[in-house]
Parts: C-alpha cells; sequence; structure tokens
C-alpha cells in the first residue's frame, strides 16, 4: 500500500508553449516603449528648475509649485518676516536667479551651492527682508514654506581634496552669478 | 547543534553564514570608523553603506523572481517556482529596508522622511505594495499549479518596476530629489568605495545564504502538501473500507 | 559623530531584520524537516554530510510519518 | 475580431444593465465617497480645493475595484468562462471586451463624479479637452489593468481581498499620472497636465498589451 502511494513528482503540465514565449517578448518591447515614453515626458514632472520658474512665471500665475536652484552663498541673510523667523537668499540654475523667501528653519544641511528644492508659489512683490536685497532683484520673489535640500551622488571628503569637485549636475552655475557686495 | 536536530542548513550554508557574520563585524567597523566622512552630509553619509546594498538587494531578488516566473510558465519547473517565491520573499525584506533606511538618511540630509515628487522613492514602495501583494496571493492557497502561474503573472508585473526604478534618477535627471547613481557616475572616496563593496558582498552573501534556506522551505512545504493529500487518502479509503465491511456485515 | 542618532537606527533596522529573519528561517526550516519523511528530505541534514543525514534522522523521524 | 469584442462587451453591458448594480449601488457608492471626503476636509476649503484630483481619483479607485469584482463574478458563476472558451472566442477579444465593459461603466460614474466634484468641491474646469482626454485614457488603463488581474484571481479562495492588495498597488501610477493631470486642468496646480497624460497613456498600453497576452493561458488555467 505505502509503496503504491509515495508522492509522484508532479506531472509537467505542458500547455502552449508558444503565448508564453510571446509575452516575454512582448514584456521586453514593452519595458522599451515604457522607457521611450518615460523620456519624452522628460522635464515635465515634479518641479521647475529655477530657470523654467521665470520663463513660465505669467502661465503659473499664483498657484503652489517647486522649484529647484542652487542658494548663491554671499545672499543668504536669516531675519524676520514681521514676527516669523525667514530665511532670505537668492538662487540660481541655468543662467536665471530667483528671489527666494522661506518661511521656517531652514534644512540641516541648508548651504551654497548645494540645490534645495522648494515648495510654493510666486508672489508679484520685492522680498521684504531686512538687509536683503536679492541678486535677481526683479519686483517678484518665491514664497516657500517647505525646504528639501538635494544633495549628489559625490561622496567627498575636503580634507583630502584640495578643491571641490564640482561634477554634479550640469546646468547648476551658481558660479557664474557674482556678487556685487 | 544537536546531532539529532534535523534542519534546513548544510555545509555550504553555514560557511555562507560564518562569512556573512564576520563580514557584518568588518563592515560596521569600516562603515563606522574607516571611510571618511562627506563633506556636505558630514556622518550621515555612513547610511549609504546599509542603504545601497539593499537597494542591490532588491535587484538580484527580482531578477530571481523575474527569471523564476518566466521559467514557471515556460518548462513549468516547479524548482524555479519556489525559487521565484523565495526571493520575492527575500525581495520584499530587502524593499522595506531599502524604504527605511532611505527615509531615515533623507531626514538629516533632505530634511525630509519622505518625498512624493521623487520618481525612485514612489516607484520603490509601488514595488514594495506589488510584492506584499504576490505574497498575500501566494498565502491565498488553493491548487498549486494555478496558484503558481498566477503569482508569475504578478511577479512579472511587479518586476517590470525595477528597470524604472533603477534608471529613474536618469530619466528624470535633475527632477529627482534622489541622488544620481552613486556607483557608476559618483564620485567616491577610495575608502567609501570600498566599504560600499563590502557592503555589497555581505548582503550578496545574506542572499545567498537565505535563498538556500527559503528554497529548501519551500521545497518542504510542497513536498508536505503531496503527503497530506497521500494520507488524506488513504484515510479516505480506510474510512471507506471500514464502511463497506460494515454495511456486508449487516 | 554627527546623526548617530539616524545612523543607529538605519543600520539597527536593517541588521536586526536579517537577524530576526535567518532566525525565522532556520526555525521554519527545522519545523518542517521534522514533519517530512526522510525519504522526501534532499538536501537535508542534521549534521556535516548530506548522506549520513537520512539515516541518523530515520530512526527518530520515521515512526512520526 | 472586432465583432467578437462587440458580442462580449455587449453581453456584459447588457447583464449589468439589467442588474442595475451600476447604475443603483456603484454610482451612488461614489457620490457618497466624495461627499464623505467633503465632510472630512470641509474645514479648510483649501485644502478641499487642493486635494479635489486625488480624492476624484482615489474614489474611482475603488469604484474600479467594485466594477472589476463584478466583471470576474459574472465570469466565474456557473462555469460562464468555460462556455466562454468553448465559444470558440479568441481570449484576447475576450479580454478587450470585458476591458471595454468595465471602462463604459467606470466612465459612467465619472461623468457624474465631474458633476458632484463641480458642484460639492467648487472646482473650476480650465481646461476642458484636458479634463476629457484624461478621464478617457486613465479609464482605459485601470479597465485593463483590473480585467487582467480579474482573471487572474478569479480562481483564488479569498478574491475580494486579494484583488484589491495586488490591483490598487498596480494602479497607483494612474492615480498619480491621472491626478496631476487633473491637476493641472482644474487650475490648482502648475503642472504639465498633457505631459502627465502622456505617461498614463504609456501606462495603458502596456496593460492592455501585457493582458491580452497573458489572458489566455490564465483562462485556461485557473
Amino acid at each position: 500500500m505505502t509503496g503504491e502511494l509515495t508522492p509522484r513528482a508532479p506531472r509537467p503540465l505542458r500547455s502552449r508553449k508558444a503565448p508564453w514565449v510571446a509575452l516575454v517578448i512582448a514584456l521586453a518591447v514593452v519595458v522599451a516603449v515604457a522607457a521611450l515614453i518615460v523620456n519624452l515626458v522628460e522635464g515635465s514632472l515634479y518641479f521647475y528648475n529655477a530657470d523654467e520658474a521665470v520663463e513660465e512665471r505669467s502661465d503659473i500665475g499664483d498657484r503652489r509649485f517647486t522649484l529647484q536652484g542652487s542658494p548663491i552663498g554671499c545672499s543668504i541673510v536669516e531675519g524676520f518676516s514681521g514676527d516669523e523667523p525667514v530665511v532670505a537668499f537668492s538662487l540660481s540654475f541655468g543662467g536665471a536667479s530667483v528671489d527666494v523667501v522661506h518661511h521656517g528653519d531652514p534644512a540641516e544641511l541648508f548651504q551654497a551651492d548645494v540645490p534645495v528644492v522648494l515648495d510654493g508659489a510666486w508672489v508679484a512683490q520685492p522680498p521684504v527682508v531686512e538687509g536683503f536685497t536679492g541678486i535677481a532683484n526683479d519686483g517678484w520673489h518665491f514664497s516657500s514654506d517647505r525646504m528639501r535640500v538635494k544633495h549628489d551622488n559625490d561622496y567627498i571628503n575636503d580634507d583630502e581634496y584640495d578643491e571641490r569637485l564640482t561634477l554634479s549636475d550640469a546646468g547648476a552655475d551658481s558660479t557664474e552669478v557674482v556678487c556685487e557686495a | 547543534m544537536s546531532a539529532d536536530a534535523v534542519n534546513t542548513g548544510s555545509r555550504t550554508t553555514r560557511l555562507l553564514g560564518a562569512a556573512v557574520l564576520i563580514g557584518v563585524l568588518a563592515l560596521i567597523l569600516l562603515g563606522f570608523f574607516g571611510a571618511p566622512e562627506d563633506d556636505e552630509q558630514r556622518d550621515a553619509v555612513r547610511m549609504i553603506f546599509v542603504h545601497l546594498p539593499s537597494a542591490f538587494g532588491i535587484y538580484a531578488a527580482m531578477a530571481t523572481t523575474a527569471v523564476g516566473s518566466v521559467m514557471w510558465l515556460w518548462k513549468r519547473s516547479r524548482w524555479w517556482d519556489i525559487v521565484a517565491h523565495s526571493s520575492a520573499e527575500i525581495g520584499v525584506i530587502f524593499c522595506g529596508l531599502t524604504l527605511f533606511t532611505g527615509s531615515v538618511w533623507g531626514r538629516p540630509t533632505w530634511n525630509t522622511y519622505w518625498d512624493w515628487g521623487d520618481v525612485r522613492l514612489v516607484t520603490t514602495l509601488i514595488l514594495f505594495l506589488m510584492l506584499v501583494g504576490y505574497l498575500a496571493l501566494r498565502s491565498a492557497g488553493g491548487d498549486e499549479n494555478a496558484m503558481a502561474t498566477r503569482a508569475a503573472v504578478v511577479g512579472l508585473l511587479a518586476a517590470v518596476n525595477v528597470p524604472i526604478i533603477n534608471r529613474s534618477v536618469e530619466w528624470w535627471s535633475n527632477r529627482t530629489l534622489h541622488q544620481k547613481s552613486s556607483l557608476t557616475d559618483g564620485n567616491l572616496e577610495d575608502l567609501t568605495l570600498f566599504t560600499l563593496f563590502v557592503g555589497i558582498v555581505v548582503w550578496a552573501l545574506f542572499f545567498v545564504w537565505a535563498m538556500i534556506h527559503r528554497f529548501r522551505i519551500g521545497w518542504l512545504e510542497h513536498q508536505l502538501r503531496d503527503i497530506d493529500l497521500e494520507t488524506a487518502l488513504i484515510q479516505r479509503r480506510a474510512e471507506a473500507a471500514t464502511e463497506s465491511s460494515g454495511e456486508e456485515s449487516r | 559623530m554627527t546623526h548617530l542618532g539616524y545612523l543607529l537606527v538605519g543600520w539597527g533596522v536593517s541588521l536586526g531584520c536579517g537577524v530576526l529573519y535567518a532566525a525565522r528561517l532556520v526555525l521554519r526550516g527545522r519545523d518542517l524537516a521534522a514533519r517530512v519523511p526522510v525519504e522526501h528530505r534532499r538536501w537535508m541534514t542534521s549534521d556535516d554530510g548530506a548522506g549520513s543525514a537520512a539515516e541518523s534522522a530515520a530512526p527518530d523521524q520515521g515512526a512520526g510519518s | 475580431m472586432f465583432a467578437d469584442i462587440w458580442l462580449v462587451t455587449n453581453k456584459d453591458l447588457r447583464i449589468e444593465w439589467r442588474s442595475r448594480v451600476t447604475l443603483s449601488q456603484v454610482a451612488p457608492f461614489a457620490l457618497t465617497v466624495l461627499v464623505l471626503f467633503g465632510f472630512a476636509l470641509d474645514a479648510n476649503p483649501e485644502v478641499l480645493t487642493a486635494a479635489t484630483s486625488g480624492l476624484f481619483w482615489l474614489t474611482v479607485l475603488f469604484v474600479a475595484v467594485v466594477a472589476v469584482q463584478r466583471s470576474t463574478a459574472i465570469e466565474t458563476a456557473d462555469g460562464a468562462r468555460r462556455a466562454l472558451l468553448l465559444a470558440g472566442i479568441e481570449p484576447s477579444s475576450v479580454f478587450v471586451g470585458k476591458a471595454l465593459a468595465i471602462a463604459v461603466q467606470i466612465l459612467g460614474v465619472e461623468v457624474l463624479m465631474v458633476g458632484g466634484v463641480l458642484l460639492f468641491y467648487d472646482a473650476t474646469v480650465e481646461s476642458l479637452p484636458l479634463l476629457l482626454a484624461t478621464c478617457a485614457v486613465a479609464t482605459l488603463a485601470i479597465a485593463a489593468s483590473g480585467t487582467l488581474l480579474g482573471a487572474l484571481v478569479a480562481g483564488v479562495r479569498a478574491r475580494e481581498t486579494v484583488l484589491p492588495i495586488l490591483l490598487l498597488p498596480l494602479l497607483a501610477p494612474v492615480l498619480i499620472a491621472a491626478s496631476r493631470a487633473f491637476d493641472d486642468a482644474l487650475g490648482v496646480l502648475a503642472v504639465d497636465g498633457w505631459a502627465w497624460l502622456g505617461l498614463l497613456a504609456g501606462f495603458g498600453i502596456v496593460n492592455a498589451l501585457l493582458g491580452m497576452l497573458a489572458y489566455g493561458p490564465l483562462l485556461e488555467e485557473t
């Protein structure tokens, strides 16, 4: 009895092969198509770089959006807007600069030349923060209430490298902007 | 270990396990005391030594699941089906750890635990949820062959996410908060790079160790299912025999 | 060391999860291996030799199945 | 092929029309969810405006789960799947037909919901073409994924709970892309809605292709 009832290896269920081979090929094609599509929609997602934000200012209006750019070192001022603690600074990207008033404390790693990503909206007034004029100074400022720091993929220790290697994201050109002070 | 304890280990897994333990010790020493701090992130950079190996673990696990799923669909190979299931289970752990260590790293460096706008973060989370769904489907039970086919389709659907996750920081370069690939286009200190490789090797060894154990568990479960069926058959036949003999004697 | 708290949480949870999962695998493997008859236990060992495993496990496990 | 697709779509829609479940239960369910979100977020109208697109599409996903459950139930009851296979209709035609039937139902509910959003949430439409295109493309993407997973879980014992666990994460990209496109169409956020629509279309094509290929083997096996 036991000899007869020993568990057997499962029968190979060889159903139609062809559809699955086709499926695998289709999957590869599909991944390629998806890759193509995401490439096409590049440039539309998540945040506006500073130059695009300035260019599309009239389209954006007072709607909220996310802005990205590199803070310019000599422009950073911590002060008050009314009673509220703010950080005012100018940031640049792609040759354009934007004056920013960030409401709240700056991010821990907030520093010059390290790109930040900010949530907020355009305000059609010059920034009113004591001691801050702004490098753009175009009658507008970006009022932000959420700040993230976009650090790069360089893991470098300054002590061992004489100069900072600026291989990070193409387009960050804070060095072009010259502070007047 | 007592001599009569039966388990899923073998000489290979014991060697692997020992290597993982030694590797973890080395990684802790290198990670906390060997590698230098980063000039932007300071010591927070040391999170990369657990974060990136976990992320690589997802890729390895999902690739294995994808191959296993295809091989089941193509060859109806139970072996590959168990491989796909095993690696998906390990993959969900790697995926959870990647998300967790990434968030904990993000708070001091990005100033946020999570960002809904970042493609890599969101696609990784979607993969995690799909893997949870995969395991839920696997645990739903039912006919073994039908279940393997269903799971294989879901496994492939989930695996499609992986190339998107991996490439997202390039496709949306300048559009993601997440930094670009650290290994391929990053600029790392020698010792940081070395520590990172140690981390990847340790995680890879752990992956292999876990795969062997998990595969054997899957195999045993499969055997047990067969045996349960046989036992039920024997019992049923025995019942039938007593019933019929009872009727005859009446 | 800066950010030590974050680092300890990240590393701790990673290594902790690994240990817990490993322990669960080993225990589940033992439980299952004990329930499966010897002749179906491929790769399973009670000591280092694959061949002797089945024999040494046979006396006490055979009765259970 | 098109005749077969029409046959299946027509059959599903007729069953749906006769039972009136979509009309009498799913549509009121969707409106109730919208109203409840309104209650929950009423204290802050700004939040409600900002969240309108997300709430809309989240509700659509819930509706989709219900619609797929219904569609699967039609097929599994009384061995109707076997009958469909025996009738000699190509599985891919069955897939497209069922997906279209689901899409029509979801679209019907969406029309009602757009009205509800304009009425309850005080939303304004800034780009009607974008709004309509998003609804159409997103619905097709949802219907394709839903039909595939519906067939996948058809034979599972706990399919009522397994379906949402599998379907909702799969549809997460649709939720994200359709919500952003709606944000643009309703003038809430400064994003490029048409680009998000492209992403949505890509996702829909991928899922429709996968579904057409995988549907046959799944039908046979489960």
